[in-house]
């Protein structure tokens, strides 16, 4: 990880016009609320993601991260790199619990 | 609107011609054809209304990694319909928050 | 635990060919696809492939898609369909969800090509129904039969964009405009120019600001930017569409990669995070392979050698082809890689703008990459375009370097010379003549050759043109020609109409305009 | 906001560690006026156990050494955490339960709840209908449970983050991507911390850093009886509201319960972890969501349908006695550590934030009774 030094902001927040946009469509994120976050001191990608839940919903940020991450790094002047990424989990699509369950037979083959 | 004929792809392979319910309202499709494809082809584009904002969705990638065009199917909320196969019979329902517009109205009042 | 010597995810270009290859020198392979239909993106691809012959070029996506899956189920490969795979845990074992049930299975070798996720760009209203990912539209209308919409704005002029434009006209939808905030086009001009001689107009350095609509899209606002790619006030325009397509660049679907813990980075031309590969497309964990998008965005073709070369370096590594048999075949298909990799869209371009002229030295058309297509006067800088020639001849407006070849073979009698580097631009062969056969149309995957013949009768000149839309016309229809911007500039009369099984799904019209026009008429409408 | 500037060193306060024992120590310092604190942490801030666990605030079960953390945190701290920390910290006090199947499981309740009741605690052995009247989509496979109804739950991702955000405010700097790999001392204390990133300086030293925290105290002679256990965890998409009790079993299946945004988060183990833990990442068992899973729908089959959206793991810092150490260590002046939480801090860190406060500043917790989780408590068998 990049080292990230964190202080209090001495500037107060300046909202912009369109901070009511959605970015996180499943979790409906707004970039307002990004750039807000990011001004109370979340500075990573995760940080944003747990204290908003961007990218913690059923898409699990496949649709969102990318913008959630550009706006994260244009607030702190960092590179992607820096903020990190979400990390990859399984199951990498929704399973219903009962199938993950039944973990214990066959696959069969297409006919 | 479907294509009947295409250029390059000539006609479409349609399976047998289903019969579902949207909101409790009869629909025709095909069988084989994704449940957000036959609701396309029926000019349905609001497949459920989001949690916080109750802002109307529908299709969005198509390919089920969005989940934007998830309904109640057969009694099962967040149904990706993208990549659903219809089949005779269903029961589909416009999604209110992960629950049914009844349920919704019931909480919300 | 249920055991195959290779696993690989995903069944699409990549996959497929790394699992022939695997098969071929005698490995026990599995093929796993969380769709009901194999072939990835593959399925979707209704246009023909550029490239070479051993690329498949001129053959179109879901053609070669076919040709892929029956290789590989002729040589032994299981193919697993709706089985996603969830995750890669510790000693190669991979956990798949297949129809309800839930199963390990181990390998000692994997390959993961799982390709790539469409990129989003937010705008207000952008979660409005009839938002739509490029890959949803061709889902629906190249898989479901289904037309995304009456009248589509793009968003993104990279190829997918204009392909997918192109498409949606195919499916009988209007394009508005395609837009782009980048100031040039993105993606091959020639994909740009059979988009924009139907009429669709581009606007590049241009965004969308809004979708307007109360419950779906009723129509988009666009507005030009600046240098920052923030909108100025003031330049706004409203469009009426019920559709706004987004096609903005893929990232890799690189999540099974980092889950299996290979090494990853954050590499913006390679388009996102990414697993770090070797020359063999080896990620840092032994026996885990990376090939096509998942590895780094390319073309669909890149994406199948990479597949051949981790095919035939997990050959190798488990004894069953040796070291020599190995390093032949991965030289092959690297030189066939090589090919692919050059010219103006190779990977090591990707993002420049800066580029004025063509391997050639022949400036590259400024409006081409503004407007998506060439002006006369550019055109007439480059070897292949003159109509100066009596009798029927090819007029090639191939004014990039692509890595692309089939014009060089299309033509029997020796017209069309591209050479050994596919990325040149075509040239005419003096010596050789032209019996307008029709045959380099037909192959030319951008659309870009016409056959000319400003001796056709006194006056007029005809014009063959490629055509792939519904209603077919027939000889003796009269209509408009239009130039290369859509533009109609004169009446035009069909004289043929020539379909063949060899072309492939793309008719020859021939029309008669009168002769000043030969140069500039390029399509036609009823 | 992040600064680069004005390269920050020295402070009085050096905390090893950004999980939430750490912004919560820092949060209470801070409110008491001693903000010159530099907080190093290798990662991320809450990106340890802090922000992977389930989110339980409980007393039922807890050894009477601990229990007075957590029943200062559920009367004193809890209920107006949100509050304080100006975000919704989602705490909900609807109870927990914590369920039998069998007559062995239900001796075993019995026998945790006599040891919590003596302790003063208000928690009690109730019957299976019982249980099944508080969550009605219990299977009737649940003979009897344990039932404190002054148990909660809460948002582990907001508390952390909710005290790391007051205490910037309050003036501590915070600065990740620093690995700290040892404490020298200066004239008999604690006050240098070599890192990759160069020596940083404090009056004081505090080390909270997990399991972790055992190489660190190493390196000033001090050895800490604290093991790493891997866990794994499961979050499940949105559904309705269901029941907002937190639910364990005799048996350890599963913990976990549903969250204010709709999800269940459950966690558990399947067996297999000590043979997993040999490997050094965080990656989850390829048969520990489907045991899971399999636990879950046994005692609640309603939830048979629903889908698991991401499953992930982490490292318990397991201390030899079940309990964690929190103590100014004497031997080596300077240094306070707070490290061992066994996978079940959670709950307690605002108390254990507020008695880290006053040890470091007042030498003693005066507030709180921690006077059974000193540093020199291990001893080898009789």
């Amino acid at each position: 990880m990049t080292k990230i030094v964190r202080t209090a902001a001495t500037e107060p927040f300046k909202p912009m016009p369109d901070d009511d946009m959605i970015v996180c469509r499943c979790e409906e994120i707004t970039k307002g609320e990004i750039r807000k976050a990011v001004y109370d001191g979340m500075s990573t990608t995760n940080e944003v993601k747990r204290w908003l839940r961007c990218g913690m919903g059923l898409c699990q940020g496949q649709t969102c991260q990318k913008n959630v991450q550009s706006i994260i790094s244009r607030e702190l002047g960092l590179k992607i790199p820096d903020i990190g990424q979400i990390t990859g989990r399984s199951p990498v699509r929704p399973v219903v619990m009962e199938v993950f369950a039944n973990d214990v037979l066959d696959v069969h083959e297409e006919a | 609107m479907r294509i009947a004929q295409h250029p390059i792809l000539g006609t479409y392979e349609k399976g047998q011609k289903v019969h579902f319910t949207l909101d409790g309202q009869d629909m025709v499709g095909y069988e084989g054809e994704s449940i957000a494809a036959a609701l396309h082809a029926a000019g349905v584009m609001t497949h459920r209304y989001t949690a916080k904002q109750h802002k109307p969705r529908g299709i969005f990638c198509a390919i089920g990694r969005c989940t934007d065009c998830v309904m109640i199917v057969d009694g099962q909320p967040n149904v990706r319909t993208c990549i659903t196969e219809l089949k005779e019979g269903m029961n589909i329902q416009t999604q209110y928050g992960v629950e049914t517009k009844e349920a919704w109205e019931a909480k919300n009042k | 635990m249920k055991r195959h010597e290779v696993l690989v995810i995903g069944a699409g270009p990549a996959g497929l060919s790394a699992a022939i290859e695997a098969a071929k020198n005698g490995m026990d392979v599995a093929v796993f696809d969380e769709n009901a239909r194999p072939g990835g993106q593959l399925f979707k691809q209704i246009h023909k492939f550029f490239g070479s012959k051993e690329h498949h070029a001129k053959e179109r996506g879901f053609n070669i898609g076919k040709d892929l899956l029956k290789e590989a189920r002729d040589l032994g490969v299981k193919v697993y369909l709706d089985a996603t795979v969830m995750g890669i845990y510790y000693d190669k074992e991979i956990l798949v969800n297949h129809n309800g049930e839930v199963d390990h299975f181990k390998g000692d070798t994997i390959v993961i090509a799982t390709g790539a996720a469409e990129n989003m760009v937010s705008f207000k209203g952008w979660d409005k129904p009839g938002v739509i990912g490029a890959g949803a539209a061709q889902a629906l209308m190249n898989l479901q039969g289904v037309q995304p919409g009456e009248k589509i704005l793009m968003v993104g002029s990279g190829n997918v964009g204009l392909v997918v434009s192109f498409q949606l006209l195919q499916a009988g939808c209007q394009v508005a405009a395609v837009i782009d905030a980048a100031p040039r086009v993105g993606g091959y001009g020639v994909h740009a120019s059979k988009v924009a001689r139907t009429g669709v107009p581009f606007y590049m350095k241009h965004t969308v600001v809004e979708a307007l609509g109360e419950d779906k899209v009723e129509g988009a606002v666009i507005a030009e930017v600046d240098d920052h790619f923030q909108p100025i006030p003031g330049t706004e325009k409203t469009l009426d569409v019920d559709t706004i397509c987004i096609a903005v660049g893929l990232s890799p679907m690189s999540q099974l990669a980092d889950n299996a813990g290979c090494e990853m980075k954050f590499l913006p031309k390679k388009g996102g995070n990414v697993p770090v590969v070797n020359e063999y497309n080896e990620t840092s964990m032994d026996g885990i392979f990376c090939c096509g998008d998942v590895a780094g965005i390319e073309e669909a073709s890149s994406a199948m050698l990479q597949g051949k070369i981790a095919g035939s370096t997990a050959s190798y590594k488990n004894g069953y082809i040796d070291e020599d048999e190995w390093q032949q075949s991965v030289e092959k298909y690297r030189a066939s890689l090589e090919q692919l990799r050059t010219g103006m869209f190779a990977p090591q371009n990707k993002g420049r703008t800066d580029m004025t002229e063509t391997d050639e030295g022949i400036p590259l058309s400024k409006s081409l990459l503004a407007k998506g297509y060439v002006t006369d006067e550019e055109l007439a800088e480059f070897p292949a375009c003159s109509t100066k020639v009596s009798g029927v001849h090819p007029v090639i407006e191939c004014t990039q370097n692509i890595p692309c070849d089939p014009c060089q073979d299309a033509c029997k009698f020796g017209c069309i010379k591209v050479g050994s580097n596919i990325s040149k631009l075509p040239v005419i062969n003096p010596e050789a003549t032209c019996t307008g056969c029709g045959m380099c149309i037909a192959s030319c995957s951008g659309q870009a050759i016409f056959l000319v013949n400003e001796d056709y009768e006194d006056g007029f000149a005809t014009v063959a043109l490629p055509y792939e839309f519904l209603p077919l016309p027939q000889a003796g229809d009269k209509g408009k020609a239009l130039d290369r911007s859509g533009k109609p500039v004169c009446d035009a009369e069909i004289v043929s109409v020539k379909s063949s099984k060899v072309m492939d799904m793309t008719n020859i019209l021939t029309m008669k305009v009168p002769v000043e026009y030969a140069g500039t008429a390029r399509f036609y409408r009823a | 906001m992040v600064t680069v500037a004005a390269e920050k060193k020295k402070a009085s306060l050096i905390i090893i560690g950004g999980g939430v024992v750490a912004c919560a120590t820092a949060y209470n310092l801070a409110k008491k006026g001693m903000n010159d604190i530099i907080v190093l942490e290798k990662k991320e801030i809450g990106n340890g156990g802090s922000c992977r666990n389930a989110g339980g605030v409980r007393q039922s079960a807890r050894d009477v050494r601990e229990l007075p953390l957590a029943m200062y945190a559920v009367s004193n701290i809890w209920p107006t955490l949100s509050d304080e920390l100006d975000v919704d910290v989602e705490y909900v006090q609807r109870g927990n339960l914590r369920l039998g199947k069998t007559e062995a499981h239900i001796k075993t309740l019995t026998g945790i709840t006599k040891k919590s009741t003596d302790a003063g605690l208000d928690v009690k052995m109730i019957t299976g209908d019982e249980a099944r009247e508080i969550c009605p989509y219990m299977s009737d496979e649940v003979i009897g449970a344990s039932w404190c109804p002054t148990d909660g739950h809460a948002n582990p991702l907001h508390t952390t983050l909710g005290f790391y955000r007051k205490a910037l405010q309050a003036g501590v700097t915070f600065i990740s991507g620093v690995k700290v790999n040892g404490i020298r001392k200066y004239r008999g204390r604690a006050r240098f911390v070599d890192t990759d990133d160069g020596v940083y300086e404090g009056d004081n030293i505090l080390l909270c850093a997990g399991w972790e925290s055992r190489a660190i105290a190493d390196t000033v002679g001090i050895e800490l009886p604290i093991i790493r256990e891997f866990s794994e965890c499961m979050v499940t998409e949105m559904e309705p509201d269901m029941f907002p009790v937190m639910l364990g079993t005799a048996e350890s299946d599963f913990y976990g319960g549903q969250t204010k945004h709709g999800s269940f988060v459950m966690g558990g183990m399947c067996g297999m972890e000590p043979y997993v833990s040999e490997k050094d990442r965080f990656i989850t068992n390829s048969v520990t969501a489907p045991c899971l899973s399999r636990g879950i729908i046994k005692y609640f089959p309603v939830l048979k349908d629903v889908k698991i959206i991401r499953t992930w793991s982490g490292w318990y810092d397991v201390c030899k006695d079940k309990v964690p150490i929190i103590d100014n260590i004497s031997e080596v002046p300077g240094l306070t550590i707070a490290a061992g939480f066994c996978g079940h801090g959670f709950g307690i860190s605002p108390a254990t934030g507020l008695a880290v406060s006053e040890l470091i500043l007042d030498g003693e917790s005066h507030t709180i009774d921690i006077s059974g989780l000193k540093y020199d408590r291990f001893r080898a068998k009789a």
